[in-house]
């Protein structure tokens, strides 16, 4: 069997599996239930796999046992030793520890291995804030003030000279500082939706609230139409699959 | 949610069988495939500045290509690859790949340059060869870990990685043509993206600042990744299938680029000067294959949320 | 050149052997030792673990980082030694984290073989299923770890590249791995445009303010995507003047002005929600987090 | 000894590289003394106020509901690895499943990530053993099912078909699959309570779900459920925080403004560069990269720090990293 035939068996196979899953849109059944069960098994049977080929080989083992050097031949360049870094080994017991939990009187140790995890995992949430929040923050300071009054919009730069569009750029119109203003006032609005500890009386702040709650609907809005456009790429890439791939190219040669 | 013969119109509309919308969708998502149409487009600002970015790397300097689209993402991130992928070949530019979200991501990214490579023998250039031009760096299980590392050193980062060399032995990427010398990020002009999943925020948390980088994203998370662009974190955005399609438009047109009969068929406002593209290549592939199908669903699902309204109108005014 | 230390040893040697058995041995008699301590101990000793754990990379933000660091460069005082140490334990930390987390895959692994070889033992009535689930997951694993040997381990492996060279091993992990496994997930994930289409068709009715508010800017944006809608409103005669009018600068206004502010302020939330949350657990201050 | 103090206190702090630390720790200063301050108040007798959260006040619905059809109650703490999203999502579910035992309404917890699974198993079995209903746990209604995203989308989808759930909460962190479940559970006729950190999946829980907690309402649900001081606290310090977040952003809005200048625009002379300030040939306009938040935001480093520092390095290990 040549290569380009398996494709072909290789594309089929695919190509029943994704009619087994689309058929639970009709009703959950046992055809759908084959290739779910099938799914989730190669899933994990992969997750084993991968546990040792991607992870513990070249991060635990290679570095715990290191490597002899391997002397050049045949033109081809040798190799250096690799060091051993006996200590690895401790992390060995650790993760074991992990397995008492099914042990109803000693799965306080099992807290240990998950307290590295989450300790490691909390302290990089702290470490990382302002890296990511800081530069929002201070695009959110826009200019709310235009700098100039000679046009309200911005002007065309598409016919200007590079000096003269560099200069509009760093020009804020009054558009531009209407949007800008629009924009801190949309974020403070949102920001003051998610404040739980006040009792909101003062009637501003119950302004800001609502109309933050509708902002924020406008965001998602936003977000939902970005996305739902997208999605359909992926069934629309099921039916190139099905239809072009498999039918047209690989069983009719076309 | 079965329909009934006697039921008002109004309520027969406000609750199609949901069935009938999957069969609708599935019929309307082929038949267009077959069909070669042509729509028009207009580049984004974010996959201009991108692929102004790429265009303006030096050639001969390497990038990190990070990947973590696999088969699920298929129709939004291979349009995309393949584009980024023609500009670094094109322009011999090296990359080393690696992926810190998905297992199986390297291997469906070398899959896809094989493919690539495949193509460009066809048209008789030389391929993008493995160890001088690509090295794949596989995995990294602990995403937020290897990006923390690859602030502070590439070498550990990437510590313990090995690639087969043209001569059969198996060494250190490090001694490889694209990663000699590159010991810290510094030495990087930039980190490519190309995800499915929120590693592009892990890339900004722990290198925003320390690289430039730009993300070629899924729909989904292109409102994610859209503050950061704004922020100027991100130098550059290609957001779904519309990103595949830009990126492939310009690199047909260029950018304030007058084509051979004068016209410039991709104006633009936000970025100043000529770029140019690749007129002679073929440029186009899922990116145009998708697109106008993609018309064609998205109009099912504005007729779907038009019926259902005035469904309700109806059955409101008791027809 | 090999510098052979307490840490570090030669591949191979005699006491790179003794002092792995004793790295397993010793805390595992240790943990043996403290298996009964007092809820007090047990407390401290889970609290340590947070806050040592997380003081790594708590440090790494504080502490000043050494400027240009040379490799090799001795430290010159106190304060230049702990910003190598911390900026060397970063990346290794990230590795502790990864492989801690790895070893406990045997538990989820667990899980799903007990719960499914419980249902094949009991007949449960959809035992075929669960024995198609262990088969697959067998057949992966054995195919997986062949087709890994061969490559890495064997003198054919470096040329397994090319699928030319290719025996029943390689081409089964092949078959398991591309043919269905990626396209299974291609194709559940597909699934999602099916369910946008009805929940949009059921939840998308003008109700209240919000819901109409939210279908707005939905629709404009799924309308400035299909391109050929904004071609055709771009050359309508009012808007062919007004470029401000087009739907391109509609669409790009809205999430530039709403949408990028609206997120960031949800963000802010839940960024300081989270560090809060992070702080508590690093510090111990939550009392369900550890299940103390 | 100029030298020596550049070494000793690093680039980060050179410039305005310590702003950034400074506004970390006064979040953290913010929420610690929030937290000293509840706890006082709280030994005293008083409580802390804390808003109405729609979709918590729900729970006891759902549960119920569940409890009268017989059917169990699915929860899923998001496909994230474990971390504080998924302890607080596991807070809350600790919270649900102390309701459900004392009515003896079977529960699932479906885990994609194994250390997660680990902790959830332990927690959960401390509920029902607090409550002294230990003997009813049953530990395989704590469920690890796959670590690849779609995969355990699937199992679970397949688990609300089969099993019927009557109430599904899906709280922590979600990305795509977030539609197949409510849309999947949605279909069985379940009640659905969903919050996902990530504001982009948040939409579509609105469009599928029957309660949702956006954003922030995630990490106030443990206090708002529970009421524990320590909670409370924090809330109100994250509430300061926040407070204090917009204010920088407004004041740093007006700041930029007149830095570059109302209707007439500013000039200036002398620019920061490497975190110098050095004089310019003649007086131009004023950037944004020129103003005052600007340099606060976006520390410059130095670079004739780096050439002038003085090192030591081991002759010996010159050759070998030692790695």
């Amino acid at each position: 069997m040549s290569y380009q035939n398996y494709l072909v068996y290789r594309m089929g196979a695919g190509v029943l599996a994704t009619i087994g899953f689309y058929s639970v849109l009709y009703r959950e059944n046992k055809f759908y239930r084959f290739f779910e069960h099938m799914y989730i098994g190669l899933a994990v049977g992969y997750s084993i796999v991968a546990l040792w080929t991607e992870t513990l080989h070249d991060l635990w083992w290679h570095r715990m046992l290191g490597a002899h050097a391997v002397p050049g031949a045949n033109g081809v360049p040798g190799q250096p030793a690799t060091n051993a870094h006996w200590a690895w080994m401790l992390l060995l017991p650790i993760g074991l520890l992990g397995y008492t939990v099914f042990n109803k009187k000693y799965n306080w140790l099992s807290r240990i291995p998950i307290g590295m995890i989450i300790g490691f995992n909390a302290g990089q949430q702290i470490q990382i804030w302002f890296n990511q929040y800081g530069p929002q923050m201070k695009d959110s300071m826009r200019p709310i003030f235009p700098t100039t009054i000679k046009s309200f919009f911005v002007p065309d730069t598409l016919h200007m000279a590079t000096k003269q569009a560099a200069e509009v750029k760093n020009t804020v119109y009054a558009s531009q500082a209407i949007n800008n203003f629009l924009f801190v006032l949309t974020l403070t609005c949102v920001l003051s939706y998610f404040l739980f500890s006040f009792d909101v009386k003062s009637k501003v702040l119950r302004g800001m609230n609502t109309l933050g709650r509708w902002l924020l609907m406008v965001g998602f809005g936003a977000i939902f139409g970005s996305t739902v456009a997208m999605r359909f790429t992926l069934v629309i890439d099921r039916m190139y699959f099905i239809f072009i791939e498999f039918l047209k190219q690989g069983v009719f040669h076309r | 949610m079965s329909i009934q013969p006697r039921q008002p119109i109004g309520k027969l509309l406000m609750s199609l069988n949901r069935r009938i919308l999957y069969l609708i969708l599935i019929v309307v998502s082929t038949v267009p495939l077959f069909f070669q149409i042509k729509v028009p487009d207009k580049p984004d600002d974010s996959t201009i500045d991108m692929y102004s970015k790429l265009m303006s790397l030096p050639e001969g300097s390497t990038v990190l290509l990070s990947t973590g689209w696999t088969y699920s993402t298929r129709g939004e991130n291979k349009g995309q690859f393949d584009a980024i992928l023609k500009i670094l070949m094109r322009r011999h530019i090296k990359a080393a790949l690696f992926s810190i979200s998905d297992v199986t991501a390297p291997k469906v990214a070398i899959e896809e340059i094989t493919e690539l490579n495949m193509e460009r023998q066809k048209e008789g250039k030389k391929p993008y060869q493995r160890w001088s031009d690509w090295v794949s760096l596989g995995f990294f299980p602990n995403g937020d870990g290897t990006a923390n590392a690859m602030s502070v050193s590439l070498v550990k980062a990437f510590e313990g990685k090995q690639e087969v060399a043209p001569n059969g032995s198996v060494e250190n990427v490090f001694n490889s043509p694209v990663l000699k010398g590159h010991d810290s990020i510094s030495s990087i002009p930039l980190l490519i993206g190309v995800e499915s999943t929120s590693a592009t925020t892990t890339y900004i948390q722990k290198l925003g600042g320390k690289v430039p980088i730009v993300f070629a994203v899924t729909g989904v998370m292109g409102p994610e990744a859209l503050p950061y662009y704004s922020s100027g974190q991100v130098s550059g955005l290609a957001i779904g299938l519309k990103g595949a399609l830009d990126l492939e438009t310009l690199m047909q047109y260029g950018i304030n680029n007058p084509g051979p009969n004068g016209v410039v068929m991709v104006p633009s406002q936000h970025h100043a000067g000529v770029v140019p593209g690749f007129p002679n290549d073929k440029n186009y592939g899922t990116g145009l294959a998708y697109f106008p199908t993609l018309h064609v669903s998205l109009a099912l699902l504005i007729l779907a949320v038009l019926v259902g309204n005035i469904g309700m109108y109806m059955q409101r005014r008791g027809w | 050149m090999i510098l052979a230390s307490f840490w570090v040893n030669q591949s191979g040697s005699i006491w790179l052997f003794v002092k792995l058995i004793l790295a397993f041995i010793v805390p595992l008699a240790i943990f043996y030792g403290i298996k009964d301590a007092s809820p007090g101990v047990r407390r401290a000793i889970i609290g340590a673990t947070f806050f040592l754990t997380g003081l790594v990379y708590v440090l790494y933000l504080i502490w000043p980082k050494p400027i240009h660091r040379q490799p090799n460069e001795i430290p010159q005082n106190f304060s230049e030694s702990v910003g190598f140490f911390v900026s060397d334990t970063v990346p290794v930390a990230a590795d502790v984290a990864n492989i801690v987390a790895t070893f406990l895959l045997g538990l989820g692994v667990f899980s799903v073989i007990k719960i499914h070889s419980e249902k094949l033992a009991r007949r449960h009535r959809d035992w075929p299923f669960s024995l198609v689930l262990i088969g697959s997951m067998l057949l992966m694993v054995i195919f997986g770890y062949w087709n890994y040997y061969l490559k890495n381990y064997t003198p054919a492996g470096p040329s397994l590249g090319n699928p030319a060279n290719w025996t029943f091993p390689s081409f089964a992990e092949d078959f398991l791995f591309n043919g269905l496994y990626q396209q299974m997930e291609a194709a559940m994930f597909s699934l999602i445009a099916f369910f946008i289409l009805s929940a949009a068709y059921r939840a998308f009715r003008i109700r209240s303010i919000e819901a109409t508010v939210l279908l707005g800017t939905a629709l404009l944006l799924v309308l400035r995507t299909m391109t050929v809608v904004s071609q055709l409103w771009a050359d309508a005669p009012f808007v062919r003047d007004h470029p401000n009018m087009q739907l391109e600068s509609i669409a790009k206004w809205l999430p530039n002005t709403f949408q990028s502010s609206s997120i960031r302020g949800v963000d802010f939330g839940v960024g300081i929600g989270l560090l809060a949350m992070a702080l508590r657990l690093w510090l111990s201050l939550e009392k369900q987090g550890q299940g103390a | 000894m100029n030298i020596l103090i550049a070494a000793d206190w690093g680039n980060q702090y050179t410039d305005t590289g310590w702003f950034g630390i400074f506004v970390t720790l006064t979040v953290c200063t913010f929420i610690l003394v929030n937290i000293f301050r509840s706890n006082q108040r709280t030994a005293k007798g008083g409580q802390l106020y804390v808003r109405r959260i729609q979709g918590l006040n729900a729970i006891d619905e759902a549960v119920g509901r569940a409890t009268e059809m017989g059917r169990p109650i699915l929860m899923i703490p998001g496909i994230s690895s474990l971390g504080p999203v998924v302890v607080q999502a596991l807070n809350i579910f600790s919270y649900i499943t102390r309701i459900a035992g004392k009515f003896a309404t079977p529960i699932l917890l479906c885990c994609a990530d194994a250390a997660t699974y680990t902790v959830a198993q332990e927690t959960i079995r401390d509920v029902y053993q607090t409550e002294g209903i230990g003997d009813k746990f049953d530990q395989d209604s704590v469920r690890f099912i796959s670590d690849r995203q779609f995969a355990f989308a699937a199992g679970v989808s397949g688990l609300i078909l089969r099993d019927q759930v009557a109430a599904a909460f899906f709280m922590g962190d979600f990305y795509a699959e977030s539609l197949i479940f409510a849309e999947t559970a949605n279909s069985v006729g379940a009640i659905q309570i969903a919050s996902s950190t990530q504001t982009t999946q948040t939409p579509f829980f609105i469009a599928s779900c029957d309660y949702v907690l956006i954003g922030d309402e995630f990490y106030a649900a443990s206090a708002y459920l529970t009421r524990q001081p320590v909670l409370t606290g924090s809330l109100v310090g994250q509430d300061w925080s926040k407070i204090m977040v917009a204010l920088l952003v407004i004041c740093g809005a007006l700041w930029t403004s007149f830095d570059l200048g109302i209707f007439h625009r500013n000039k200036t002379s002398i620019v920061k560069k490497d975190s110098q300030w050095q004089i310019l040939p003649a007086p131009r306009r004023v950037k944004d990269s020129d103003t005052f938040m600007s340099h606060l935001f976006n520390p410059q480093s130095d670079p004739a720090l780096q050439n002038t520092i003085h090192r030591e390095t081991l002759p010996s290990l010159t050759t070998e990293s030692g790695q």
